[in-house]
């Protein structure tokens, strides 16, 4: 069983992973990203995620499609929250199952990579003195 | 004439000041046409567009280019995504 | 703060990855390894680990030292089980925080072959029709 | 001579019989010397030597060769460790 959500609730990083856990699998691999509390030297006070809901969830079903078809994986389990969000509070959260944890791992790794180039989400940074919606880059390095 | 539905995130929808617009479009517009219209009306999107920063969309789906527009349709003007 | 634990308790990979979750940093990538049911086509009943435990935690302090050294990370959290463990329970866990997730990923991955070709811990294979202690091998693959 | 722990786990300790011992070694023996001496007194164990499965630790580290055992010391004898 795969799913791709958002939420506007915190997400639960453990529930995430064992969600995905299939009998004949032995590893699986999780991405928990959240919100850092210093970019570049400046502290955000916290942070805004806007999306283009219908069309995100459907480039999420893509990227599981392709995953699966290029990694030899079992099952995947993605939830990016939306709305605002704390310092320390996870953003989003992918869990990769497979026999093999070297797969896992790679598919995790290419997984958010894409999910990061392509998924329509945006965030925005609010500062003490001023708020920035983060403009991504298409060659998203990390 | 026809109709179509017009949808603008974060940094496009501060600019345009509206998140979702009706817009009224030539019959057989292609989607470059489309697009070009909708930008022309929002003086804010023109720098980013010119600089390249512009994604567009088509019924939720990234616009590779020559797609026919028709009545009803939803599209969509944002910069890069910043998700994860 | 990093931790390296024995337990025989069931692990909580959600409470691993959070403890670890430092201010400066983006992403944790958590590996979560549990038992499976069928190795090699043969099912198993159930595990049994045993560890050589004050040298066990010390190889893991080692582990942990050395990962830092390697890599940019800022904080790591393992959790070894040992004693009986059912199908589809977690044997072990790592997380690994990081200000850029690339890091992180390397470093898991890097942690979890080490920790299973030189932390002294011994799985025993219980199958319906008999028992084997797995013997590892120093090129472990994966 | 002098008085030393030994332990064994997972398929030594079931090929030793035991799981934890004491052993009387000769001073100034070698953890080469040392490791010899107990393997021999279980034959059981002579096989798994014999195909270089075994591993051995002095003191709760991985013996490198040549390290000197002393009065106390705690010696360990296992195969391939498979956590994880």
């Amino acid at each position: 069983m795969d799913f791709y959500e958002l939420t506007t609730e915190p997400i639960d990083v453990g529930e995430n992973a064992r969600r995905i856990v299939p009998q004949e699998c032995g590893a699986t691999v999780t991405l928990d990203g959240y919100v850092r509390r210093f970019t570049n030297g400046r502290e955000t006070e916290y942070l805004l995620y806007d999306a283009y809901e219908p069309m995100a969830v459907k480039e999420m079903e893509k990227l599981v499609a392709k995953a699966k078809d290029k990694f030899e994986i079992s099952n995947i389990g993605i939830v990016h929250r939306l709305g605002r969000l704390e310092i320390g509070e996870t953003s989003v959260v992918i869990s990769v199952a497979a026999p093999h944890r070297r797969a896992a791992f790679e598919a995790c790794e290419w997984l958010i990579k894409e999910l990061k180039s392509k998924v329509p989400i945006w965030k925005k940074e609010v500062y003490s003195d001023g708020e920035v919606w983060v403009e991504g880059s298409k060659q998203e390095k990390d | 004439m026809m109709k179509v539905t017009v949808l603008f995130f974060g940094a496009t929808a501060d600019e345009a000041g509206t998140v979702n617009t009706e817009f009224d479009l030539p019959a057989d517009s292609s989607s470059e046409e489309a697009f070009d219209t909708i930008i022309s009306t929002f003086p804010g999107l023109t720098a980013n567009r010119d600089r390249g920063d512009l994604l567009y969309a088509l019924n939720r789906e990234y616009v590779s280019g020559g797609e026919e527009i028709k009545e009803g349709d939803e599209l969509a003007v944002f910069t890069a995504v910043s998700g994860g």
